[in-house]
């Protein structure tokens, strides 16, 4: 089995190479039979590894494929590396993959560009498997920015509208901006270890440098540039919500359940090189906490039913950074695995509305299709439920809760740490069933074209059940002593130091957390169902106005980097279109005319004053050579 | 052997050579700057023979038997451009054949 | 001899063409292509043969042919080859067949005549990648100048005239300066050992004053860095390759600018290294705001040959940076840059040339929206705009990882504004795929899609560049024994100083003999 | 013999003067013959008969016998006279002559500066000429005969009287 590792992700590159070259002449019913078909046997395939793993006890699998380059000693391969927490991002990946390209069957089917759709869809599906299989960091870049292409390709794929081509381009380039920072630290990691091969610099790491060592915080800083760039995390967010552009079934896979979460793959990865580097570890535990914050505040006032999504996934994935940046690795990809389960459920759950309403973003100019379409709503309730982390019942609750009791317990946790998050959990209940309610109560205000099929509700139902029951693997300790996935993540990510003289109490702060959550529901309900005319009264004044405006644009950010660095940027390049360099050298063409003209005058045709010249230049000739 | 030193040769040959050129410049009728090329030349000639004497050497006579064939050739092409010319121009003018144009 | 037949049979199939033209317009394309074709052969089978020869002990060369050829200057007809030059012939020939398959149906006036300057300004890289002899290489560093020239001149577009003479003039008067180096090498030389020869291993040894090495060093820079182009020096490009017609843009971008590149590895690096390493910093920087320059200016461009000739200057910006990082990683980079850069960007004009043919204009902002009616086009521009952003997994990828991760061991913050300049690359390169193939479109146009003639060029282009990008071992075994040998010089460098230092002091000698030797033709003579 | 050689310099010099002042042209060429003969006597005081009997044969027989018969071919009439009297003003004359004094000057300051020492001069007979001629210079000698055919050939084309002006640099001219 583990000798098949590489058929993982070259089945999802093979049925896009497939779409790619036939997609155009093949009937049209093939095409998300090979989409979702590639991606399905990868499913399986991870499903039979994940069970020999688990089974036979080896702590990794690694396997050699070839050697992409060699050069003085520097060879990295084609090479995967299977350990635990690989396991975790393979399923999630295809199997939340698969389910979406389910969904996307139906979703796609009347557009024409079907096959350009599930290509690239495989393409991201074999590029997120290779980043996340990749045994050394340049195959991961390589995964990493094949995730930032299709990405880009499927943000833009209604290119037809130039926005949404803007909003693909930006969401390129400002990743690449992240990306630039990461190849950086690879270069420097090259420099030290002379290799960029994951474990053996994993390995290397603590002998080369001791705990706090500058170069480490430097490397472990611009791996956390990548990082933010790719998981849209402060100061690099601002390109998500507009990659919305693209459509649902996308939203939900890439920027929802895994490419966004590459960034904290990338630092449990590399989790050795954080412990040697705690600033900059603080530095993530503080990026996570403000991005929950500011996300979570800009979700409150969205109109658009997938930019609240979006900005509640920059939210959540702030939860996770918090997490790593105490130290909870484990709590981290718990909460990731959690995530991509409910948020995938809500996009796609969007996505149907979205397209019964004749693809309507605006929330309020939905409502009251509780009725109209159960499946949707219950299922949507459900993910709901999760993210605003509904105590006992959800998935979501269980996730969240750790890494909330960690920020305060946990080994780097800190006070500040955890009234951020409890002040995220309460606004993220608040905006989700905002969004709840506006969405599903109230009365009918859009006719409803079109009802999901049978391909689309499936995803749906599985996933509800996973963002369910998704949370029981993993409970807390004064519950019952079941922690499968802490144990699980044991051999590959260290548990963390909790502080003892809290553990007694931790009961307390999970009724707090309960608590806020379910106030967050309250006022919700209050807000937007029961009493609207408080909301309204509130919108009235003019600090709340302002307020509303400032979190409406994602507090500024975008306005920022127009002013900072796209338009100087712009302006420099146009002002300088025709390259002022040239001037010179045209100018200096132009001095050559004109000494030729200069030059003319003396060409008077008349013998005496040649020989004037002559007699002039031997005397000046002569003169010089006495002189000298 | 003659008492006659290489100075006072040169210098004959210099002050004939600057005569020739204030000739050349001065005139304007072109037979003139004709004759005043050949008293360059012939000062040039002077030259080399007075410096071919000094070092006893047959090399300086040589050059003068080569500076005399060329300014034979010389005169013969010069008069025939200036017969040409006249007959164009009716004019010995140097000046009035100051345009180059085919 | 092989080396001399693939010369010869350009050459030969030029004149060829030139003559057949006057009969038959098709009999010159099928010639050159013929031509190009044997030629490929011929350097695929030296390459296949490679390992049995490899053995020998002559190290890197793989063939060599020396002729006397006007023995009393000491020029040699001295050709060489090694994997450096093969591996750019290689590229030499794709290009060509290429160029010769792009102008088939665009071409149409006196086109023996245009067949037989492509093959000339093949026949004349040919010639500068293998020839190991200074004046050789001087001569045939014009032979590719010229008939670019006609080129340019006759076939371009509508500001051809203005944009041939700038090309002419620019490279004519570097290539003057190289010229001028070459001599005093020669006669430094010459001087020092008695030998008077412009044979380039005899030539390796030679030793100068630091302050002449750097001024001979000037001499071949001038012509390297104008031809590869280097910032202050670029502005001949955009106008040649926005002018040009496609098969000359394609040959220039991908072949001549690589003659530069390819000059800096195999004379600047081991002819004056102690120069070199003075000079690396400046160099680097020139690099890197190239790069920086470069991109700036790709991003603002209207006419699409112009935007990817500004990238050019971007990408060529890597290639002196790397070339001067003096570590087997960043050179490996730079060979890898010169094939992928000339791929890459050959087939960016190629497309260029596609979409002039059906909409007849290069202004990207009258296009628009071209995926919709010409999908296979627009998946094939996607991957070489990648490629040009340079995408993982693609040949130019490799190239500039390389590079970079070979010139951080050198200079930690010119890197890191190289590496800055890879984010506008991505700015610059979207830009081109937004403007053209998303959108709507605008024009009167319908865009036809990709024909049979049209898929036969770019199919094999987009298999190299991921060739190149999946598995370049073989191009970086290829190259790895020359990259050796170029950096040899620099292996020891502590030593070698102090020997040239040494050295140094005895070669005043000689100068100053020749500098009294040109105040004797003064006035002081007479006295 | 000294004694010679100056009178005949100075000769030569007065002849030369006068040459380069006539209105008439007659007169200048029959002060060039004296100057020329000044000079041939020159040349055989400093020991170079064959030189001087050369100089007195080609230059003031041949070369002045050459230019007076163009000059009467050309057919002057007394006007000529008259427009040398207009084109040799001081104004026209001052500068040139100005300008070749300080040339003169610097010939006779370099001449003068000399440090080697001064010697007499040596004669060398006609027969070491004619081996040197023959000899090392055989190649100049070859060449002097080709240019002297190539100033025969020269001076018959130009020199032809042609009904028709068909000579293309001038053709214009005479067009107008």
């Amino acid at each position: 089995m583990e000798n098949l590792i590489w058929l993982i992700p070259a089945l999802p590159f093979l049925g896009a190479l497939l779409l790619i070259l036939f997609g155009l002449k093949m009937p049209r019913i093939m095409v998300p039979v090979i989409g979702a078909g590639s991606v399905g046997i990868s499913s399986l395939l991870t499903i039979f590894l994940g069970i020999q793993f688990l089974s036979d006890g080896a702590a990794m699998y690694v396997q050699h494929v070839w050697t992409w380059f060699s050069i003085g000693g520097f060879s990295p391969g084609i090479a995967f590396h299977v350990d635990a927490l690989t396991m975790v991002f393979i399923f999630v990946i295809t199997f939340v993959g698969f389910l979406i390209h389910l969904y996307s069957a139906e979703f796609m089917a009347e557009d024409a560009d079907y096959s350009r759709f599930f290509a690239s869809m495989n393409l991201f599906v074999g590029s997120m498997l290779v980043l996340v299989l990749a045994d050394n960091l340049v195959l991961l870049y390589l995964g990493w920015e094949g995730v930032g292409l299709c990405s880009f390709l499927l943000i833009g794929f209604w290119y037809r509208e130039p926005a949404n081509g803007y909003a693909a381009r930006k969401a390129f380039i400002i990743t690449r901006v992240g990306d630039t920072a990461m190849a950086i630290g690879l270069f420097l990691l090259f420099q030290y270890f002379g290799t960029l091969n994951i474990q053996e610099i994993l390995t290397q790491a603590p002998q080369t440098w001791s705990v706090g060592s500058q170069t480490a915080v430097l490397v472990a800083l611009l791996l956390v540039g990548g990082a933010v760039g790719k998981s849209a995390q402060l100061p690099l967010q601002t390109w998500l919500p507009d990659a919305m552009a693209g459509p649902s079934p996308v939203s939900a896979l890439i920027h929802a359940a895994t490419m966004v979460t590459a960034g904290v793959y990338l630092i449990t990865r590399t989790y050795v090189l954080f412990e040697l580097a705690p600033t900059a570890q603080m530095v993530v535990a503080f990026i996570g906490a403000a991005t929950l914050l500011i996300a979570g505040f800009t979700a409150l006032t969205q109109n658009d039913l997938k930019r609240v999504l979006a900005y509640s996934t920059i939210s959540q994935i702030g939860y996770m950074f918090l997490a790593l940046g105490v130290g909870a690795w484990s709590a981290a990809v718990f909460h990731f695995m959690i995530h991509a389960f409910f948020k995938a459920l809500l996009f796609l759950g969007a996505g149907a509305v979205i397209m019964a309403l004749h693809h309507e973003h605006d929330m309020f100019k939905m409502g009251g299709l509780r009725k109209k379409m159960p499946v949707v709503f219950w299922t949507f309730l459900i993910g709901s439920a999760s993210l605003a982390a509904v105590p006992l019942i959800s998935a979501g609750f269980y996730s969240k809760d750790q890494i909330l009791w960690l920020g305060l317990a946990g080994g780097n946790g800190s006070v500040i740490l955890y009234i951020a998050a409890l002040l995220g959990a309460f606004v993220t209940s608040i905006y989700t069933f905002r969004m709840v309610f506006i969405t599903f109560y109230g009365e009918e205000k859009t006719h409803i074209s079109h009802m999901p099929g049978f391909w689309m509700k499936l995803p749906l139902v599985v996933l509800a059940i996973l963002s369910l029951l998704g949370g029981f693997i993993e409970l807390p300790h004064n519950f019952a002593h079941f922690t499968l996935f802490t144990d699980y993540l044991k051999p590959v990510l260290p548990v963390i130091v909790i502080d003892e003289g809290l553990a007694t109490i931790e009961w307390i702060f999970q009724i707090v957390a309960a608590l806020v959550a379910l106030s967050g529901i309250y006022i919700a309900y209050l807000f937007y169902l029961k009493k609207p005319y408080l909301a309204q009264n509130m919108e009235r004044s003019k600090f709340a106005m302002s307020l509303h405006r400032f979190w409406y644009s994602g507090w500024g950010f975008d306005a920022l980097y127009n002013a900072v660095f796209v338009r100087p940027y712009v302006y420099l390049s146009k002002a300088n279109r025709s390259d002022g360099i040239d001037f010179f050298y045209t100018g200096l063409a132009y001095f050559t005319q004109w000494l030729n003209s200069l030059f003319t005058r003396t060409q008077t045709g008349m013998l005496r004053t040649y020989m004037m010249g002559v007699l002039v230049g031997a005397i000046l000739v002569v003169t010089i050579s006495l002189l000298l | 052997m003659n008492g006659i030193s290489m100075e006072a040769g040169l210098l004959l040959a210099a002050i004939l050579f600057a005569l020739g050129l204030m000739g050349l410049l001065m005139r304007r009728n072109i037979i003139f700057m004709l004759v005043s090329v050949e008293i360059m030349l012939n000062a040039a000639g002077l030259a080399f023979i007075v410096a071919g004497m000094r070092w006893a050497q047959p090399d300086g006579q040589v050059m003068f038997i080569f500076i005399l064939t060329m300014a034979a050739a010389e005169v013969s092409v010069g008069l025939a451009l200036i017969l040409q010319l006249y007959h164009q121009l009716k004019t010995l003018d140097s000046d009035a054949a100051s345009r180059m144009r085919g | 001899m092989i080396l001399l037949w693939m010369i010869v049979i350009l050459m030969a199939g030029g004149v060829l063409a030139w003559i057949t033209g006057r009969v038959n317009d098709a009999l010159p394309r099928w010639i050159s292509l013929l031509t190009i074709l044997a030629n490929l052969a011929l350097a695929v089978w030296l390459w296949l043969a490679e390992p049995a020869t490899a053995l020998v002990p002559k190290g890197a060369w793989i063939a060599n042919l020396s002729i006397a050829w006007i023995p009393q200057w000491g020029v040699g007809f001295d050709l060489a080859l090694d994997g450096l030059s093969l591996l750019m012939l290689l590229l030499t020939f794709v290009l060509g067949f290429l160029a010769v398959l792009v102008s088939w149906n665009e071409i149409y006036t006196k086109v023996g005549f245009f067949h037989f300057n492509l093959l000339w300004v093949l026949a004349g890289i040919t010639g500068v990648f293998l020839t190991m002899d200074l004046f050789l290489f001087y001569f045939f560093w014009e032979v590719m100048l010229i008939p670019m020239y006609f080129l340019i001149g006759i076939w371009g577009h509508e500001n051809r005239t203005y944009a041939a003479y700038k090309f002419f003039i620019f490279t004519q008067a570097s290539g003057l300066l190289m010229l001028l180096a070459i001599l005093s090498l020669y006669f430094i030389h010459g001087s020092q050992t008695g030998i008077y020869t412009f044979n380039y291993f005899e030539l390796l040894g030679t030793s100068f004053s630091p302050a002449m090495g750097m001024w001979l060093m000037f001499g071949f820079l001038a012509a390297f860095l104008v031809k590869l182009p280097v910032v202050p020096f670029h502005s001949w490009l955009p106008d040649a390759h926005s002018q040009a017609p496609t098969a000359g843009s394609v040959i220039l971008a991908g072949l001549l600018l690589k003659t530069g590149a390819y000059g800096l590895l195999r004379f600047v690096l081991p002819l004056f290294p102690e120069a070199a390493i003075a000079f690396a910093p400046w160099a680097m920087l020139l690099g890197v705001i190239g790069i920086i320059y470069g991109a700036i200016l790709a991003y603002s461009q209207t006419d699409l040959k112009r935007l990817v000739a500004y990238t050019s200057v971007s990408h060529m910006g890597f290639v002196i940076l790397g070339v001067f990082a003096f570590n087997e990683l960043a050179l490996q980079g730079v060979v890898m840059q010169m094939i992928t850069h000339g791929l890459s960007t050959g087939a960016l004009f190629i497309m260029a040339g596609f979409l002039y043919d059906r909409i007849h204009t290069r202004n990207i902002e009258k296009m628009g929206g071209f995926w919709a009616t010409a999908p296979k086009m627009g998946v094939i521009a996607l991957v070489f705009v990648m490629a040009s952003l340079g995408l993982p997994g693609l040949g130019n990828f490799i190239a500039e990882f390389l590079t970079l991760i070979g010139s951080w061991q050198a200079n930690n913050w010119l890197t890191v504004f190289a590496t800055i300049g890879v984010v506008l690359a991505t700015a610059y390169s979207l830009r081109i795929l937004k403007k053209v193939y998303y959108g709507q479109n605008l024009t009167d146009h319908i865009i036809h899609d990709l024909s049979g003639r049209e898929m036969l060029i770019m199919v094999p282009m987009v298999l190299l560049i991921l060739w190149l990008g999946l598995y370049p071992q073989p191009v970086i075994d290829l190259a790895k024994p020359s990259i050796d040998e170029q950096l040899q010089a620099y292996t020891n460098v502590p030593e070698d100083r102090t020997i040239s230092m040494e050295k140094s002091e005895s070669t005043t000698q000689p100068t100053d003999t020749l500098s009294q030797l040109k105040t004797k033709g003064g006035a002081y003579g007479l006295r | 013999m000294e004694l010679t050689f100056y009178i005949a310099g100075a000769v030569a010099i007065l002849a030369t003067i006068m040459v380069i002042t006539r209105y008439n042209m007659i007169h200048a060429l029959l002060y060039l013959v004296v100057s020329f003969l000044a000079v041939a006597v020159v040349f055989f005081t400093l020991g170079a008969p064959f030189m001087a009997a050369l100089e007195i044969i080609i230059y003031a027989g041949a070369i002045v016998v050459l230019i007076i018969f163009v000059i009467m071919m050309l057919n002057l009439s007394e006007d000529a006279t008259q427009q040398e009297k207009e084109w040799l003003k001081p104004s026209i004359w001052i500068g040139p002559a100005i300008l070749s004094a300080v040339l003169l000057a610097e010939l006779i300051y370099i001449f003068t500066a000399m440090d080697v020492p001064t010697t007499a001069t040596v004669p060398v007979d006609a027969k070491l000429v004619g081996l040197a001629l023959f000899g090392p210079y055989m190649l100049g000698v070859q060449l002097c005969g080709m240019m002297l055919m190539a100033g025969i050939v020269g001076a018959y084309h130009l020199g032809r009287q042609k009904k028709k002006v068909t000579h293309r640099f001038l053709e214009k001219e005479a067009a107008q």
